[in-house]
């Protein structure tokens, strides 16, 4: 890093504001904030995708493989614990969201900078119970991360410390929204109505909105969990007038909505790169902007249709199914207003872009597939298989994953003033890519066949695409080292960038790369932006 | 809670620390809210348990504490008042009588859970586990949510003691109290919790 | 600086509002003596929202702040509400618990 | 076209095959429009972006054709689901016990097997029981799923159309041994079904009182019978035997007579087994009586070591 160092502008944030790991933990800096947030989701992201690729490992014949089955129900259970808690639903907003939410809206910092670092130690307590799991007490929870009542209140193993993980991270996941909404409302640069912010505010800011009033109810909802299996009372048990399926809903009244926690702002991620490298104005602006607020309300309407086969009253059902279907369309608006933007531009396929296009694919498929599970009598089939398992990382993983790596590929060169290398980044997204369908069509195709999941061993007739899916996921994961070392030799030994590589049309441009601490030299005036050039 | 309305930046945005603490608070609703969703799917399921069990509350016991905080959130709004006016002596005296309201409620809430815990009818307790289904889920909620919102009134408490000190070393002054306009805000909010917690569990029966 | 708050509250006002608090709440102790039967928990809840009001309204200065926080407490209600009326549609329609 | 397995097999593949075939042509018309957008205006090619010009009707018209097409499919979803939830008067009734890790299919006349044996052409009602955790009796063959509550009376139905065997799996997480939890759903000609219905039960002639109700109280979900250990100590040479158990934290040396495996039935998780985990065995007080304790010792008592 020193040797090229000169060749960056020096009142970078990496310079300024102290060297040194102290200087670090105790910033309020966004940037550095966010950067924090990166390093550490990237760590247990790894640790994520370790446990998949064991797991996938586990399935490749029926029977036994390489673990018992009390350790693959642990490996799924911490396998989505971190990947959900730790990574897709803090990933986009907290890394890319602290660091470009103010850069976005000329702004020197968010709204409350200390409450930004302490959501961060959040975050690190939050993940550190979790992981405290593998090696403490009866190890890490067996219930998968929905934590169902009464299997979750029954079980021997480690539940109420990876409940208590959970509610530790909801409360910094509610801080960092809290911030975000107070910084869009009151810390737009002079001249930034609510409609001439950037696409990707508007997703932040749905998203915001239901990580504040979402999350508390599976707060409250883990603290039963853990009360319950504190006192043995009962909470949830018909015996003494409970009900188990009140578990679920209070589990869904947020899960659902945090599923749009994960998308939305992968979709503000994709509505800033496609303008710019199609050369032209977002078609539909505000279409997409009100779309980003119809998802984050009628996302709160749906979260029954994961109770299809609960035993939930008939018109739950009905009603629920109506919902979820009407929360597709808000989407595929999105995707026809990308589509037209396309449409007459002057395309430059940039890794960022690519990821893009990428997102739109997966997250078709996914979003489609979705609608399998929203008709009654087709989630009656599939639900609880391997086709959502397909589902669900498609949306999430090809959705949100990918919405991260663009996000990651477009504004890499603003936070490190360095460039990588393009050719070797398109090489990392088609392995990744190709990786990824083989790893995940299969399952589709598993569950249709009457595959259920979180099975460790499974009939004899399923081993031929459980095969073809593990030999994917070898592959998605070469793709993923790719990219990961394509992006950490950049930040070290890529060439410095300029400000503006892209020639994007946003403020975070306007400034120097890396962005100076107080991120702009002198205080930003919002102009409306000239796209076509 | 503290740290919702402190800012580095030099520039103060009074504005804009308020709508952080209603953001704030909307999560607290909320996290009560997902008790009441719970009280009354269970009130629903088990109507006459829970009307049963509510007769074993005393109506004298929550109606004072009702006025108790009902008149600790005419003291805490007086007190911001006074600041207003540049009264601060008088504010730091209708901050600390709400404190003592605090206290007051608090005591009836010990003497309260005691009489019940001495009945046995804390979770986990003999008696407890002997009650009909659904009785004992009712003292549960009981001992949950009156517990989480005695959590808010010393949590409260903290906040209010904060004020008072920054009003001593004349951090607040007329010109800049948004800090105990956010102390008065978060504790209007632990009375209205209550206000709903108290015809819940006390008078329906 | 935007912090004149000039539109205040007298303190006579307040103490108004506190002694109609308390009328409220003695109505509604009285209310649950008076067996409604099926109204007693809509009652009770009704005295309770107009006492929550009261407090928003004129305690937590909802009267006077700007109409961005009115909408958002709106938002929030509109929401729990939600929450509560579609989990109705599964419990209101269940058959009986065996 | 349809396997027609069962009656709901057609409703529930239409639905299926329409979402699919909307969905084929968004996804491949879309994909197709991406592909051919980066190459026709590619910038090489289209060195000139055209400005963008805002289009209100194309905006209302792609709210609007969506809008319909997802409330058409949910029609269609609701159409192929409805019959689950209208069940026949004269629906054969069974009870269904799903247990951790096995189910047990019991009829009218108190005949009981762990196969769910049924008449074809027939409607069949699934009455849905769990004494543990929540538990989904899943016939994919049928496109049939509903989830086993445990205090909730979730029943289910559906019409067998063809004679054969089909699979019967768990599809709600149940624990350790989730992926085990399968049985069949065995189809038979009505004079078949009539035969075996009406047929003395066989398994009483065969097996001791014990093992009959050791299958029916799924405690060979858990103890093997051949030494083989699963999540519980195996029965195999167990009666009278030396056993480590942990009492309160505290190991101990007990043997395994009849008073220790009572209390072992009654109250599981007072005295554990050393390596066996904590807290999982059901508590079987009120659902097993003195009797039946003790054929239950008298069957374990025949597992001799060998």
């Amino acid at each position: 890093m020193s040797t090229e160092q000169t060749a960056l502008p020096a009142d970078n944030f990496f310079n300024q504001g102290g060297k040194g790991l102290m200087s670090w933990l105790t910033t309020t800096d966004h940037k550095r904030i966010g950067l924090l947030y990166m390093y550490s989701i990237a760590i247990f992201f790894s640790v994520a995708v370790i446990l998949g690729l064991l797991m996938r490992l586990e399935l490749i014949a029926p029977g036994k493989t390489i673990m018992e089955a009390s350790t693959y129900n642990k490996t799924f259970t911490l396998h989505g614990v971190i990947m959900i808690f730790l990574f897709i639903i803090p990933g986009i907003p907290a890394v890319f969201g602290n660091f470009f939410v103010p850069l976005l809206m000329g702004a020197d910092d968010v709204a409350f900078p200390r409450l930004n670092l302490m959501s961060w130690y959040l975050y690190i307590i939050g993940a550190a119970i979790a992981l405290s799991t593998l090696v403490f007490g009866e190890g890490s929870a067996d219930t998968g991360w929905t934590f169902y009542a009464p299997y979750s209140v029954k079980t021997g193993t480690n539940v109420s410390t990876s409940v208590f993980a959970a509610f530790v991270l909801g409360f910094s996941s509610i801080l960092t929204g809290l911030n975000f909404l107070t910084t869009i409302h009151r810390m737009r640069a002079p001249g930034m109505g609510w409609f001439d912010m950037p696409l990707y505010l508007w997703s932040t800011y749905a998203t915001s909105w239901i990580q504040i009033l979402a999350t508390p109810i599976i707060g409250i909802t883990l603290l039963m969990i853990i009360a319950e299996r504190a006192l043995g009372v009962g909470l949830f048990d018909p015996s003494l007038g409970g009900d188990p399926i009140l578990y679920q809903h209070l589990f869904w009244i947020y899960s659902h909505p945090a599923v749009y926690i994960m998308i939305l702002p992968a979709m503000g991620v994709v509505s800033e790169i496609i303008p710019v490298f199609s050369r032209r104005r977002m078609f539909g602006y505000k279409a997409i902007a009100f779309s980003s607020l119809a998802i984050a309300f009628v996302g709160y309407l749906v979260w029954g249709h994961h109770m299809f086969t609960s035993g939930m009253s008939g018109p739950a059902r009905i009603i629920f199914s109506i919902l979820t279907f009407l929360v597709a369309i808000p989407s595929a608006i999105k995707v026809f207003n990308w589509l037209a933007t396309l449409n007459k531009g002057s395309i430059d396929l940039q890794p960022p872009l690519l990821y893009s296009l990428g997102f739109i694919f997966l997250f078709l498929i996914g979003g489609l597939t979705g609608l399998v599970n929203g008709a009654l009598a087709t989630n009656t089939h599939i639900h609880d298989t391997a086709f959502i398992v397909g589902h669900f990382h498609y949306v999430m993983f090809g959705g949100t994953g990918f919405g991260f790596f663009a996000a990651m590929h477009y504004w890499f060169p603003k936070m490190y003033g360095r460039m990588y290398n393009i050719k070797r980044a398109t090489r990392a997204f088609w392995v990744t890519f190709i990786g990824f369908n083989i790893l995940y069509f299969p399952m589709f195709i598993l569950g249709l066949e009457g595959m259920p999941r979180r099975y460790y061993d499974y009939l004899p007739e399923f081993q031929g695409w459980q095969v073809v899916s593990t030999v994917g996921s070898w592959i998605l994961v070469t793709g993923l080292i790719m990219m990961f070392v394509n992006i950490i030799r950049g930040a070290r030994k890529g060439k410095p960038a300029g400000d503006d590589p892209w020639n994007g049309y946003t403020m975070e441009w306007e400034t120097s790369s890396p962005p100076p601490l107080e991120n702009f030299h002198q205080a930003p005036v919002f102009k409306k932006p000239t796209y076509e050039d | 809670m503290n740290e919702t309305i402190t800012s580095h930046a030099v520039h103060r945005d009074d504005e804009a620390s308020k709508i952080g603490m209603w953001l704030f608070l909307f999560t607290e609703l909320l996290l009560f809210g997902g008790l009441f969703l719970v009280y009354t799917i269970y009130r629903h399921l088990n109507s006459a348990a829970f009307a049963n069990a509510a007769g074993e509350l005393s109506v004298l016991f929550g109606t004072i504490n009702t006025i108790v905080l009902i008149t600790s959130s005419l003291t805490i709004a007086l007190s911001i008042s006074a600041i207003k006016n540049n009264n601060a002596k008088r504010a730091k005296i209708m901050l600390w009588l709400t404190l003592i309201f605090a206290l007051i409620f608090m005591i009836n809430k010990y003497f309260e859970w005691s009489a019940k815990i001495h009945h046995g009818l804390f979770p986990g307790m003999e008696h407890f586990m002997s009650l009909p289904p659904g009785e004992g889920l009712f003292f549960l909620l009981y001992f949950f949510m009156t517990g989480l919102h005695a959590f808010h009134i010393i949590a409260g408490s903290i906040f209010i003691a904060v004020v008072i000190a920054q009003l001593n070393k004349s951090k607040i002054t007329q010109d800049d109290y948004v800090l105990q306009e956010n102390a008065g805000l978060y504790w209007h909010l632990v009375d209205v919790i209550w206000i709903y917690l108290f015809p819940l569990f006390y008078l329906i029966h | 600086m935007e912090n004149n708050h000039s539109h205040s509250i007298s303190d006579k006002t307040y103490i108004f509002i506190w002694v109609s608090l308390l009328i409220l709440t003695f109505l509604s102790v009285e209310a649950s003596f008076v067996h409604f039967r099926a109204f007693a928990v809509g009652v009770a809840l009704f005295i309770a929202t107009a006492k929550a009001f009261i407090v928003a309204y004129y305690f937590m200065h909802l009267k006077f702040d700007s109409k961005i926080i009115g909408i958002m407490v709106l938002v929030t209600g509109i929401v729990f509400l939600t929450f509560i009326i579609l989990t109705f549609f599964d419990y209101g329609f269940r058959e009986p618990i065996v | 076209m349809f396997s027609n397995a069962s009656s709901f097999v057609e409703g529930v593949d239409i639905a299926f095959f329409i979402i699919i075939g909307i969905s084929l042509v968004f996804l491949v018309g879309i994909t197709a429009a991406m592909i051919y957008f980066v190459i026709k205006y590619n910038k090489k090619r289209h060195p000139k972006a055209e400005p963008t010009k805002d289009n209100f009707q194309l905006e209302i018209f792609w709210t609007v054709i969506p809008t319909l097409l997802v409330l058409g499919m949910f029609y269609y979803g609701w159409v192929g689901y409805r019959p689950m939830r209208i069940i026949p008067k004269n629906a054969i009734p069974v009870k269904v016990t799903a247990k951790m890790w096995s189910w047990s299919f019991e009829y009218e006349n108190g005949k009981w097997d762990s196969l769910l044996i049924v008449p074809v052409n027939k409607p069949v009602k699934l009455e849905l029981f769990s004494p543990d955790v929540l538990h989904s009796l899943y016939i994919p063959a049928f496109r049939v799923k509903e989830d086993v509550v445990p205090g909730i009376a979730n029943v289910m139905w559906f019409k067998a159309q063809k004679e054969g065997t089909y699979n019967i799996l768990c599809a709600e997480y149940c624990g350790q041994r989730h992926s085990y939890m399968l049985s069949k759903v065995k189809v038979l000609s009505q004079k078949e079904y009539e035969k075996w219905y009406n047929a003395k039960d066989t398994l009483a002639e065969k097996m001791m009182p014990g093992e009959i109700l050791m299958k029916k109280q799924a405690c060979i979900a858990c103890h093997s019978t051949d030494g083989s250990k699963l999540v519980g100590p195996s029965f195999k040479g167990l009666y009278g035997s030396k056993v480590t158990v942990l009492v309160n934290g505290e190991k101990k040396e007990i043997i395994a007579d009849d008073e220790y495996i009572k209390n072992s039935i009654l109250d599981p998780n007072s005295e554990v087994v050393e390596g066996f985990p904590q807290g999982i065995m059901t508590n079987y007080s009120g659902q097993i009586s003195e009797d039946e304790i003790k054929q239950f010792i008298e069957y374990i008592k025949t597992l001799k070591d060998d």
